[in-house]
C-alpha cells in the first residue's frame, strides 16, 4: 500500500487514487501528420524505467486532481509530488537514489 | 483424565494454579493451568509427542515454546475449527480440544462464525516487541509526548524476561515489566497491544498486526493496519537447532524454550537433562535445570575453551561440561533416552571415543538468529556478522530502527540501553524531541562470550550422501542427505537447494531452521562462511495468518456494496428478479405468478410496443458539463458534433479511446449554451467522468469546463410505447406534450401534477414514442408511483433489463460492452452517420490505421434464425455455410452478442459481429451449438422493427 | 431547476428514511458510546470556481463567509457548512431547504466567470456518527488519520470508508462527524456503520 | 501418508564459464529462454548457445506464478499457440524424463453476470472451432465438478455457470523450469548464471554481435531476450521502445490442507485463481498492482480483496493460513498478447509481454521462438505476435476475455 501525497490532500493511501501511467506525454497535436508507427507509438509505448518513472496519479477518492509524482520503481520512493502541467523538477545533483534489487 | 505423573513445579512461573482447565489432546483429558499455552500445558502433563512426520512418520516432539517450533502443529477443534496451529502458541482455554497433525491440516467444512475486524491507525512510532528492548524503546518514545503503539505477540510484555530470572535495578526484571507496562498505559498517546503479531512491514512504514482475541466467540481477531512515521523493531531472536544424527527424536529441545518452560510455564521438560549448546546462553538452562531439581549429567559445549566463569558454574552445580565436544547421536524410541558425545577437532572432525549419557532431555542451543524478518520484509539488508555467527541488520532503507536481540545484542543492558536509544531517536526523527535515558543496571545477563557455531556435526559414519538422520528442515523431513544431494545434481544456489529440497518453506519458514541450513548449504558447497551462501528472502506474513482474518468483515452481505436507485423497494416489492450491472442491482424482469422470464418478458415487450410500459432508468451515468467551453470540450470527446446542438434538444453520441475503438455512448442535452447534460451507460459512469477528467485537467487545461456527476441526483423513469403520451399529459398537465410543442430529441421542464419538478426528455431507446422523466432523487418512489397511478388506465406495465435490451436490439442500437468488446469502431456498428468528418476527435486517427481501415473487419449485423423458433445461444460462434466442423481449425466468422424472442416479430432474432458482415446480408450463417446441432441462420441489416423509424412519434 | 422541500415534503423519501429505527437502535451508551442517525435532505450545492478569480469574493460575500482555501478545512456560519472539494471546488451545505436560495446566491454570484453551481442535494445524503467511539469505529474502515492532532472540528475529507466514497466533515470534538455518501451507497454504508458500531 | 515428491534426477546442470561467444546468446533464464535454448538445440541443432542469468535460473516470474496451464483462449491466434504448447505439455515430463507434476486436473473460468455468460460461450464456442477442449457447465456441474465452490443464488456475484477445459491443469514450476535445463545442458547450452546482460555490442552496421555483461562481454551471431518484466531495461539500452509496462503481481500459498480442491478455478470477476499443490497447499494469485514496479512485491491491499473474494468463492477456505506471499514482475502490453519475432535492430530477436499467463505458454513459446530465431523469420504461429501490430492496430486483444490471464 503505497502512500502518496496528493499535492492538496496531502498523504493518502494508494487505494484512493488511479493510476495514470507515464506523465508528460502530450497528445500529438496533430494526429493526422504523424505515421501508423507514429501514431501506434503515441497510442501504446511508454516508457518502463527499472528506476526514477515521473508518472500521472489522480486522486480519485479525494480531490479528483490529476498530478505528477516522480517514483521509483524499485523501491517506491518518491522523490517528487507536482501539478500536472508542471515541467518534472530537475533533481538536485549531488543526491542520487540508490536502487536496492 | 491421564495420570501420567506431572511435570509441574510445584511454585513460580506466570501460571495461575487457582484456573485450572480442562483439554483434550489427541482425545485423552487433561488439566492445565490459565497462563499456559497448549504445549507447556502438555509438557506439564508429560506429553511431549505431537504428530509425526509429515513424510517419513518420524514421532515427533515439541522442541520450542514459540512461533519457530518446527513440529508442535496441531488441529485445533474447540475453542474454534482451525486446520493448523503450533502448540506452542496456542494459548490453554477451558475446553480447548486438539490432535497433533502429520504436516498437513485438515479444513473444517462447518461455516465460520467468528468475527475478524480491521482498523486503520497512524502513529509516530510503532515499536514492535515488547521485551526488553522494545518496552524500553516505547518508554522513550512514549515520554516525549509523541504518539507511540507497542505490539507484542504474547499475552503480556516482557519478551525473554518472562523467561528468565534476570534483574534489574536490583529486583526482579518483571517487576520493572510491570512499572514499565503502567507507564506506558498511563501515558495518553500510548497504546500497547499484546497478542498482536506484526505480520508484514512493507513500504512507506506500513505495518501490519494480526491480534488475536481468544476472549471473543471461537476466537477471531483484528488485522492493524498501522502506518508510522519511525518503526523500532525489538523482535529478539530465535534460538537455533543443530544439525546431528538423530537430532529430531521426541526430547531434543531448544535450551532457551526448556528454560521458558521451566521459569514461565513451571514446567521441567525432563529429569535427566544433558545440555549441547554452541555459546553461553545454555549455561543459565543447565544451572537453573539444575537447582529445578533436574540432573545434568553433562554440558557439551563445542568451544575447547568455554568461558571459565560459566564453567565454574557449572562445575559447583555439578555439571560436567564437556568441552570442544558435541552430540553425535541420540538414542530411544519416541523419547529420547540417552545422547552420544564425541570431541570435535578444530576442522569440525569427530575425534577420541563416543561416550553415551543417558538423559530424557537434550536442550540444544545452535546458536541466536536475529528475528531479521520485518526488517529484512521493510527492504533493509542483513550481513553475516562472523563473531555473532548471525545474520544481523545492516543498512535499513526506510525510518526504521532495529535494537535489542534482534540486532544481535545479546545482554539485557544492553538491549534497554539500544531500546531507550532507539526510541528516543525515533520520537526524535518523528517530530518529538528527546533523550535517550539511562539504562538501569542488570545482573544475570552479561555480554556473552562468542560462540562456536558448528553448522553441520558429523555422523559417526558415512559421508553427508547418507546422513538421513541429520534434520536440516524437520518439518519437511529434509536432512543432510537431501541437501547434499541438490548440491551433488548442480545446485549452487540457496535459492534452488531450497526449493529442491523444500527447506525453509513449511509452517514455520525456516525460523529456527533456516540459518542452521544455509551453514549446511556453505559446508557441503565449501563455502568460508553461511555469509557467503547469504539467506532466500524473507517474505510475509511472519506468521500463518487465516485468510478469515484477511478478509475481515468483507464477507456475504458486506463483501461488496449493492448500488440501489431510490425505486428499489417498489421494485422489491413488486417481485423483480435483480441482475448485477457493475455494483447495481437492477430490474431484469418482473415475473408475474406463474411466467418464466421469458413469459414475462414477451409481455413487458408487448406493453411496450402495445400500450405503455415504465422502466428504472437512474441507474445511468449523469454528468453536468458546464462552461463556456462545453461545446468545444464535448466536440473533441464524441465523434459526433455537439456545438450546434440547439439548447433544449438532445442529441446521441458515441465516444472512442484514442485508439478508435467504442467506448461509451449515452444521449446528451443541451440546457444552456454553456450547460450540457450529458448521460453514460449505468457501468462506465466514472469510467467516462474520468475520462472527461483527464482530458480537462492534462491535456487541455485551458478549457472552461468543469464537469459534476449527478448520478444520485436525479431518478429517471423511462415512460415508454404508443400510449406514454396519454401518460405524461395526465403526469404533467402543464406541459403540452404534442408532437410539435414537444417533438424527439428534446427536452421541457415541467411541474408534474403532483408538485415535483422535473425535465423531461423525449428520446427512445425502443424506437416507441418515449420520455424519460427525471427528479430529484428524493422524489423518485413518489414520481414513479405516480407514473404507474396515471398509466394504470393504458396497462402501464413496468418493465426491466430484459425488455430494455429487446427493444433496443429489435432497433439494431448496441449496447456497448455487449455488442462490442474493446475491438470495434463505431464504423464496425454501421454507425458511420456518427462519426464527424470535418472536426478532429479523440480516437479519429486510430481509424485510418492498416487495420482499423480494413473492409472485412467484423460489423454489426442482424441476425434471423431461419427456424424462427429457435433461440441463438448469446455468445455462440458463426460459420460459413460450407465449413466442415470436423476440420479443426474451423474459421469463425464471427458470434452473436445479443439474441431474443421479439414480440413484436413474433420470432427470434439476434445481433451478431460477423466479419464483413455487412457484405453477406442477405447469405446464411451457421451456428454449431454446444448439443451439436447446427442453427443456420440469415444475415440481415440490424434494424429489425420499424427500419423507417415512424414510431417514435407516437 | 429548484424544489421547494417543505411543500413536498410528503413525497420524499431520503436513502435511509427506512433504517432510522435501526440506526437509533444502535446507540451505545457511556465511554465508548457511539450514535448513528441519518440527516436528510440537507442542502448541497457543488461550486466550481477560481479562488483566485472576482467570483470567489462575491460568493464569500453571498454565503457570509470567505471560501476555505485550506485543503481539507471547512467554514461554517450560522447556517451553512463550506467544505473544500478540491483546489477549485466547494460543497456548500445547508439546511433543509435552503437548496434554492443558495443556488441563486452562488449563480449570483459566479456571473459571467467560468465555474459552476450544481445542486446535488438528492445525490448524497448524509449520516451522523458521533460518541466518544465514534473515531473507532470510522477506523475501522478509513485509512485517514482521524487522531486530533491531524484531524478534528473545522476539517473534511473525501475519502473511502469500508469501499465507499464520501465526504467526512468533523463537525465536532466529541467527536461527531458527518459521512456525506451518495445515494446508491447509502445502504450500503449504513449496513457497515451497524455492523461496525455492533463490534 | 501423503505423497513424497517425486524424487529428482540425480544430476541436472553445469556451471560453466562463459565462452567468448555463441552462436545464439539467449538473455534471460526463466521458462521461456531455457525451453528456448532446449528447442534450438534439439529441433534445430543450434547447441553453441548460452542462457545468460542475471541471477538465479528460472528465478524470475517463472519461480512465482501459479503455474496455471490452459489453451481455452478468446482469439484464434492467442488459442493456436497456447494449445500448441498444451500439446507439448503433454509429451514433454516424458521427454525430458522429468515427473515434473504436469496433472490435467481441468479449469473453471466462473461466470458470475450475464456479460461473463456470454463471454464464456463464445469462449468454449471459439475453442471447439480451434480444436481446444471446452465446455459450459451450468451451476449444478460446477458444483459437481468442485463440490466446495459455492453455487449458493444467493451470494453477492453468484455463479452462473463456468467454462470448463478437461485438459487443463497445473505442473510444478520450478521442476518444469529444471528438466528444460538439464535437457538443454544436456545438449551441450551453457546455461550462465549471476551474469547480467548490461549492454549491447553492435557492429557498423548496427548489428547486435555481442552482449556486455556482468561477467564480461559475450560475442553472439544473435541474441535472443526472454528476459520478461526487465525487456524494456535492454531494449532501452538499443533506444528501441516497446509497448510494455512491467507491474507487480502477487501470489500466496496457504499451508499443506489435505486435498479438498480437485481442480483449478478462476474467476475473473471477483478475482479468484486457486488450485491445490501437490504438496497440498493452496496456491493464489492476487491482483496485479496498477503501477510500475520491479520490487517483486506488491500492495497487500492486493491480498486482502483477494482474501475476501476467495472466500465468497470458497467459504471453507475461511479457516485456511496464507502462509507465505510474494510478488513477480510482469511484463504487460496494452492487448494483453506477448510480442514476438524481429525487431528493427539486426541480429535481435524479442519474446516477451506474456503478462500474467506465459508459464503455459512455456514450451510452445520456446518452440516458436527457437524456430523463429534459427530460420530469421517469424514461425508461424508467432507471426501474429509481431510488434508490427501496434502500428497497424492488428491487436490480439485478450481483454475481451478476461482481464487477468493467469
Ligand atoms: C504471481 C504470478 C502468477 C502467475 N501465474 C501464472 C499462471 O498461473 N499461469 C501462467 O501461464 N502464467 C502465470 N504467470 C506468468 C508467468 O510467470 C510469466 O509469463 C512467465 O514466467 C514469463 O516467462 P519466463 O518464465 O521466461 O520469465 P522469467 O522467469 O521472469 O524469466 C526472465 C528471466 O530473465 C532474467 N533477466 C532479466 N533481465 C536480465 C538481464 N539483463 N540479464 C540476464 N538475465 C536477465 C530474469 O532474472 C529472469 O530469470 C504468473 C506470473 C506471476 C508473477
Ligand atoms: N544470552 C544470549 O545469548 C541471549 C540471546 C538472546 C536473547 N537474550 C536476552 O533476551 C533479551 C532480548 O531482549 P529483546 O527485547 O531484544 O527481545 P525479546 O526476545 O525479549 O523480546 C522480543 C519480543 O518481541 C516479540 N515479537 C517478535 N516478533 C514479533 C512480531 N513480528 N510481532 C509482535 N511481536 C513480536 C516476541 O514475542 C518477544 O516478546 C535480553 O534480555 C537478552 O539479553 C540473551
Ligand atoms: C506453485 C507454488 C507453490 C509454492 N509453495 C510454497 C510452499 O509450500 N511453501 C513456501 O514457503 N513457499 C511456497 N512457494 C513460494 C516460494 O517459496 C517463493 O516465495 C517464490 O518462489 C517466490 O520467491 P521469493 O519469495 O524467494 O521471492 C510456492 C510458490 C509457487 C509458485
Ligand atoms: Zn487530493
Amino acid at each position: 500500500m503505497l502512500l502518496i501525497a496528493c499535492p492538496w490532500c496531502g498523504e493518502r493511501d494508494e487505494t484512493e487514487y488511479h493510476y495514470g501511467g507515464q506523465a508528460h506525454v502530450a497528445h500529438p497535436a496533430d494526429p493526422h501528420a504523424l505515421s501508423d508507427a507514429e501514431w501506434g507509438a503515441y497510442l501504446f509505448v511508454r516508457d518502463n524505467p527499472k528506476g526514477e518513472f515521473a508518472e500521472r496519479w489522480m486522486h480519485a477518492a479525494g480531490c479528483r486532481r490529476w498530478f505528477n509524482v516522480v517514483r521509483h520503481t524499485v523501491t517506491h520512493d518518491i522523490s517528487a509530488v507536482y501539478p500536472a502541467g508542471q515541467p518534472r523538477p530537475v533533481p538536485p545533483s549531488d543526491e542520487h537514489s540508490e536502487v536496492t534489487a | 483424565m491421564s495420570n501420567r505423573p506431572g511435570n509441574r513445579l510445584a511454585a513460580g512461573g506466570r501460571v495461575d494454579r487457582s484456573a485450572p482447565l480442562r483439554f483434550t489432546f489427541d482425545g485423552v483429558e487433561y488439566t492445565g493451568l490459565r497462563g499456559d499455552t497448549l504445549a507447556s500445558a502438555l509438557l506439564a502433563n508429560g506429553v511431549l509427542a505431537v504428530g509425526p512426520s509429515l513424510y517419513r512418520e518420524r514421532p515427533r516432539g515439541i522442541v520450542t515454546a514459540g512461533v519457530d517450533d518446527p513440529h508442535a502443529l496441531v488441529q485445533l477443534e474447540r475453542p474454534c475449527s482451525d486446520p493448523m496451529q503450533l502448540a506452542t502458541t496456542v494459548e490453554l482455554s477451558d475446553g480447548l480440544a486438539a490432535t497433533g497433525l502429520q504436516g498437513r491440516g485438515r479444513l473444517d467444512d462447518a461455516p465460520d462464525e467468528t468475527r475478524y475486524d480491521k482498523t486503520y491507525l497512524h502513529t509516530d512510532v510503532l515499536v514492535v516487541g515488547a521485551g526488553p528492548a522494545g518496552l524500553a524503546a516505547a518508554l522513550a518514545a512514549g515520554r516525549s509526548g509523541a504518539r507511540v503503539v507497542l505490539v507484542d505477540d504474547q499475552p503480556e510484555p516482557g519478551g525473554a524476561l518472562l523467561s528468565g530470572r534476570e534483574r534489574i535495578d536490583g529486583r526482579p526484571a518483571l517487576a520493572w515489566v510491570a512499572e514499565a507496562r503502567a507507564e506506558l498505559e498511563a501515558q495518553p498517546e500510548t497504546r500497547l497491544l499484546t497478542r498482536a503479531t506484526a505480520i508484514g512491514h512493507h513500504d512507506q512504514n506500513y505495518v501490519l498486526v494480526a491480534e488475536r482475541r481468544p476472549d471473543r466467540p471461537g476466537g477471531g481477531g483484528r488485522l492493524w493496519h498501522f502506518r508510522a512515521r519511525q518503526v523500532v523493531l525489538a523482535t529478539g531472536a530465535h534460538e537455533r537447532p543443530l544439525v546431528f544424527a538423530g537430532n529430531d527424536r521426541p526430547g531434543v529441545m531448544s535450551a532457551a524454550a526448556v528454560r521458558s518452560y521451566l521459569n514461565r510455564y513451571a514446567v521441567l521438560t525432563g529429569r535427566r537433562a544433558v545440555v549441547f549448546t554452541t555459546g553461553d546462553s545454555a549455561y543459565a538452562t543447565a544451572l537453573e535445570l539444575a537447582a529445578a531439581g533436574a540432573e545434568v549429567p553433562a554440558l557439551v559445549d563445542t568451544r575447547p575453551e568455554p568461558p571459565a566463569a560459566l564453567v565454574k558454574a557449572a562445575r559447583a552445580a555439578g555439571i560436567e561440561v564437556l568441552a570442544g565436544a558435541a552430540v553425535v547421536g541420540t538414542e530411544g524410541g519416541a523419547r529420547l533416552t540417552g545422547v552420544r558425545i564425541s570431541a570435535l577437532t578444530a576442522e569440525e572432525q569427530l575425534t577420541g571415543p563416543v561416550r553415551e549419557v543417558a538423559c530424557d532431555l537434550l536442550a540444544v542451543s545452535g546458536g541466536w538468529s536475529p528475528a531479521v524478518h520485518l526488517w529484512s520484509m521493510a527492504r533493509g539488508t542483513v550481513r553475516y556478522d562472523a563473531t555473532l555467527a548471525a545474520f544481523v541488520p545492516d543498512r535499513a532503507a526506510q525510518e526504521v530502527r532495529a535494537c535489542g536481540s534482534g540486532r544481535g545484542r545479546h545482554d539485557l543492558a544492553g538491549c534497554l540501553t539500544e531500546g531507550f536509544t532507539a526510541g528516543a531517536e525515533a520520537a526524535t526523527a518523528a517530530g518529538f524531541p528527546f533523550a535517550a535515558p539511562i539504562a538501569p543496571p542488570c545482573e544475570g545477563d552479561t555480554p556473552p562470550a562468542p560462540p562456536r557455531p558448528v553448522w553441520l556435526v558429523p555422523g559417526e559414519e558415512g559421508d553427508p550422501s547418507t546422513w538421513r538422520d541429520h534434520f536440516v528442515d524437520a518439518q519437511r523431513d529434509a536432512t543432510v542427505a537431501d541437501v547434499h544431494r541438490a548440491v551433488r545434481a548442480g545446485m549452487r544456489s540457496v535459492e534452488h537447494i531450497k526449493r529442491y529440497t523444500t527447506i525453509g518453506t513449511a509452517h514455520d519458514q525456516g525460523k529456527s531452521c533456516g540459518v542452521a541450513a544455509i551453514g549446511v548449504i556453505a559446508r557441503l558447497l565449501g563455502a568460508r562462511s553461511p555469509g557467503e551462501v547469504g539467506t532466500t528472502t524473507f517474505r510475509g506474513p511472519y506468521v500463518p495468518v487465516s485468510f478469515a482474518l484477511l478478509a475481515g468483515r468483507e464477507r456475504g452481505p458486506l463483501f461488496d456494496p449493492v448500488r440501489t436507485t431510490a425505486v428499489h423497494p417498489w421494485h422489491v416489492r413488486r417481485g423483480a428478479v435483480f441482475e448485477n450491472v457493475g455494483q447495481w442491482h437492477r430490474p431484469r424482469y418482473y415475473p408475474r405468478p406463474g411466467e418464466d422470464m421469458d413469459a414475462a418478458v414477451l409481455r413487458e415487450c408487448r406493453a411496450a410496443r402495445e400500450a405503455v410500459a415504465v422502466m428504472d432508468a437512474s441507474t445511468l451515468g449523469k454528468i453536468d458539463v458546464i462552461g463556456p467551453d462545453a461545446a468545444v470540450f464535448l466536440d473533441r470527446l464524441y465523434t459526433n458534433g455537439f456545438a450546434k446542438l440547439p439548447v433544449g434538444s438532445a442529441r446521441y453520441g458515441v465516444m472512442c479511446r484514442a485508439d478508435g475503438m467504442v467506448f461509451d455512448d449515452g444521449v446528451t442535452v443541451r440546457l444552456a449554451p454553456d450547460h450540457y447534460y450529458l448521460t453514460t451507460t449505468t457501468g462506465n459512469a466514472a469510467a467516462v467522468l474520468d475520462w472527461m477528467e483527464e482530458w480537462l485537467q492534462t491535456e487541455w487545461p485551458e478549457l472552461r469546463v468543469r464537469c459534476t456527476s449527478v448520478t444520485e441526483q436525479w431518478s429517471t423513469a423511462a415512460v415508454v410505447g404508443p400510449r406514454s403520451r396519454e401518460v405524461v399529459a395526465a403526469l404533467a398537465p402543464g406541459l403540452d406534450v404534442s408532437n410539435d410543442a414537444f417533438p424527439f430529441m428534446t427536452v421541457r421542464d415541467a411541474v408534474l401534477a403532483n408538485g415535483v419538478p422535473a425535465r423531461i426528455c423525449r428520446i427512445s431507446f425502443s424506437g416507441e414514442l418515449a420520455y424519460e422523466i427525471n427528479v430529484s432523487s428524493w422524489y423518485g418512489l413518489a414520481v414513479w408511483e405516480a407514473v404507474l397511478a396515471y398509466g394504470a388506465h393504458a396497462g402501464i406495465t413496468p418493465y426491466g433489463t430484459e425488455t430494455m435490451h429487446v427493444l433496443r436490439a429489435e432497433k439494431g442500437y448496441p449496447i456497448v460492452g455487449q455488442d462490442t468488446d474493446g475491438t470495434v469502431t463505431p464504423q464496425d456498428l454501421g454507425m458511420t452517420w456518427v462519426v464527424a468528418r470535418h472536426k478532429d476527435f479523440v480516437g479519429k486517427r486510430s481509424f485510418a490505421r492498416a487495420d482499423t481501415s480494413r473492409a472485412d473487419r467484423r460489423h454489426l449485423v442482424g441476425l434471423l434464425p431461419v427456424d424462427g423458433g429457435e433461440l441463438l445461444p448469446e455468445g455462440a460462434q458463426l460459420v460459413a455455410p460450407g465449413a466442415d466442423l470436423t476440420a479443426v481449425p474451423v474459421d469463425s466468422l464471427g458470434h452473436v452478442t445479443s439474441s431474443y424472442r421479439s414480440a413484436a416479430l413474433d420470432r427470434t432474432f439476434a445481433l451478431a459481429l460477423v466479419r464483413g458482415g455487412r457484405d453477406r446480408i442477405g447469405e446464411t450463417v451457421l451456428a454449431p451449438l454446444p448439443d451439436g446441432r447446427t442453427v443456420a441462420a440469415t444475415v440481415t441489416e440490424p434494424v429489425l422493427f420499424d427500419p423507417k423509424g415512424g414510431r417514435r412519434d407516437g | 431547476m429548484t424544489v421547494d422541500g417543505f411543500a413536498l415534503a410528503h413525497l420524499r423519501r431520503s436513502p435511509l428514511g427506512h433504517l432510522a429505527d435501526r440506526l437509533a437502535a444502535a446507540e451505545a451508551t457511556g465511554p465508548g458510546g457511539v450514535r448513528l442517525r441519518e440527516i436528510p435532505f440537507l442542502a448541497q450545492l457543488n461550486l466550481r470556481l477560481d479562488p483566485a478569480g472576482p467570483a470567489a469574493a462575491r460568493a464569500a460575500e453571498a454565503l457570509g463567509a470567505p471560501l476555505p482555501t485550506l485543503a481539507g478545512s471547512v467554514v461554517a456560519t450560522a447556517d451553512l457548512r463550506v467544505l473544500w472539494l478540491g483546489p477549485d471546488e466547494w460543497l456548500v451545505v445547508g439546511a433543509d431547504g435552503a437548496a434554492p436560495t443558495i443556488e441563486h446566491a452562488l449563480r449570483r454570484a459566479l456571473g459571467d466567470e467560468p465555474g459552476s453551481v450544481v445542486d446535488v442535494s438528492a445525490n448524497r445524503t448524509t449520516l451522523e456518527l458521533s460518541g466518544p467511539s465514534a473515531r473507532s469505529v470510522l477506523e475501522q474502515g478509513c485509512s485517514l488519520d482521524l487522531h486530533p492532532r491531524a484531524f478534528g472540528p473545522g476539517r473534511c475529507a473525501q475519502t473511502t470508508v469500508a469501499k465507499v466514497q464520501l465526504v467526512l466533515d468533523q463537525i465536532d470534538a466529541e467527536p461527531s462527524y458527518r459521512l456525506l455518501v451518495r445515494g446508491s451507497f447509502a445502504q450500503y454504508l449504513a449496513d457497515w456503520l451497524l455492523d461496525a458500531t455492533g463490534e | 501418508m501423503p505423497d513424497q515428491l517425486p524424487e529428482h534426477p540425480d544430476w541436472l546442470w553445469r556451471t560453466p564459464d562463459p565462452k567468448p561467444s555463441y552462436d545464439v546468446v539467449v538473455v534471460g533464464a526463466g521458462g521461456h529462454g531455457l525451453a528456448t535454448a532446449y528447442y534450438l538445440a534439439r529441433n534445430h541443432g543450434i547447441s553453441n548457445v548460452a542462457v545468460l542469468e542475471r541471477g538465479w535460473l528460472a528465478g524470475g516470474n517463472m519461480a512465482r506464478n501459479t503455474t496455471i496451464i490452459r489453451s481455452n483462449y478468446l482469439c484464434e491466434e492467442s488459442a493456436a499457440i497456447y494449445e500448441h504448447a498444451l500439446k507439448l505439455w503433454e509429451g514433454l515430463p516424458e521427454e525430458l524424463e522429468y515427473d515434473f507434476l504436469f496433472s490435467q486436473r481441468g479449469v473453471l473460468n466462473l461466470a458470475h453476470t450475464l456479460q461473463d455468460v456470454r463471454e464464456g460461450t463464445r469462449r468454449v464456442g471459439a475453442n471447439r472451432l480451434g480444436g481446444v477442449d471446452a465446455e459450459w457447465l451450468d451451476p449444478d456441474e460446477v458444483r459437481a465438478f468442485c463440490p466446495i465452490v459455492n453455487t449458493s443464488p444467493d451470494v453477492r456475484y453468484p455463479v452462473l455457470g463456468a467454462t470448463l477445459q478437461p485438459r487443463a491443469g497445473i505442473a510444478k514450476h520450478d521442476h518444469v523450469a529444471w528438466a528444460l535445463a538439464r535437457k538443454a545442458d544436456e545438449h551441450g547450452v551453457d546455461l550462465i548464471q549471476n551474469c547480467e546482460v548490461t549492454g549491447f555490442v553492435r557492429d557498423g552496421g548496427g548489428r547486435v554481435v555481442g552482449v556486455e555483461t556482468t561477467r564480461g562481454r559475450i560475442g553472439a551471431g544473435r541474441v535472443a531476450l526472454a528476459a520478461a518484466g526487465h525487456t524494456s531495461t535492454l531494449t532501452d539500452l538499443l533506444g528501441l521502445r516497446l509497448p510494455i509496462q512491467s507491474h507487480p503481481l502477487q501470489a500466496l500459498v496457504s499451508e499443506l490442507l489435505e486435498p479438498v480442491h480437485p481442480t483449478v478455478v478462476m474467476s475473473n470477476h471477483v478475482h479468484v485463481y486457486v488450485s491445490q499443490a501437490h504438496k497440498g497447499e493452496l496456491v493464489m494469485g492476487a491482483g496485479i498492482d496498477s503501477y510500475n514496479g520491479y520490487g517483486q512485491r506488491g500492495s497487500f491491499h492486493q491480498i486482502e480483496h483477494q482474501m475476501a473474494a476467495a472466500l465468497e468463492l470458497f467459504p471453507i477456505f475461511a479457516r485456511a493460513h496464507v502462509l507465505r506471499t510474494w510478488g513477480g514482475i510482469v511484463d504487460v502490453t496494452p492487448d494483453a498478447s506477448p510480442i514476438i519475432g524481429l525487431t528493427p535492430v539486426e541480429n535481435l530477436y524479442l519474446n516477451c509481454g506474456w503478462g500474467t499467463g506465459g508459464f503455459k505458454a512455456t514450451p510452445a513459446s520456446g518452440w516458436v521462438y527457437a524456430d523463429t530465431i534459427a530460420h530469421g523469420r517469424p514461425h508461424q504461429l508467432a507471426a501474429p505476435f509481431a510488434l508490427e501490430r501496434f502500428a497497424t492496430g492488428a491487436l490480439i486483444d485478450e481483454h475481451g476475455a478476461a482481464a487477468v490471464a493467469h
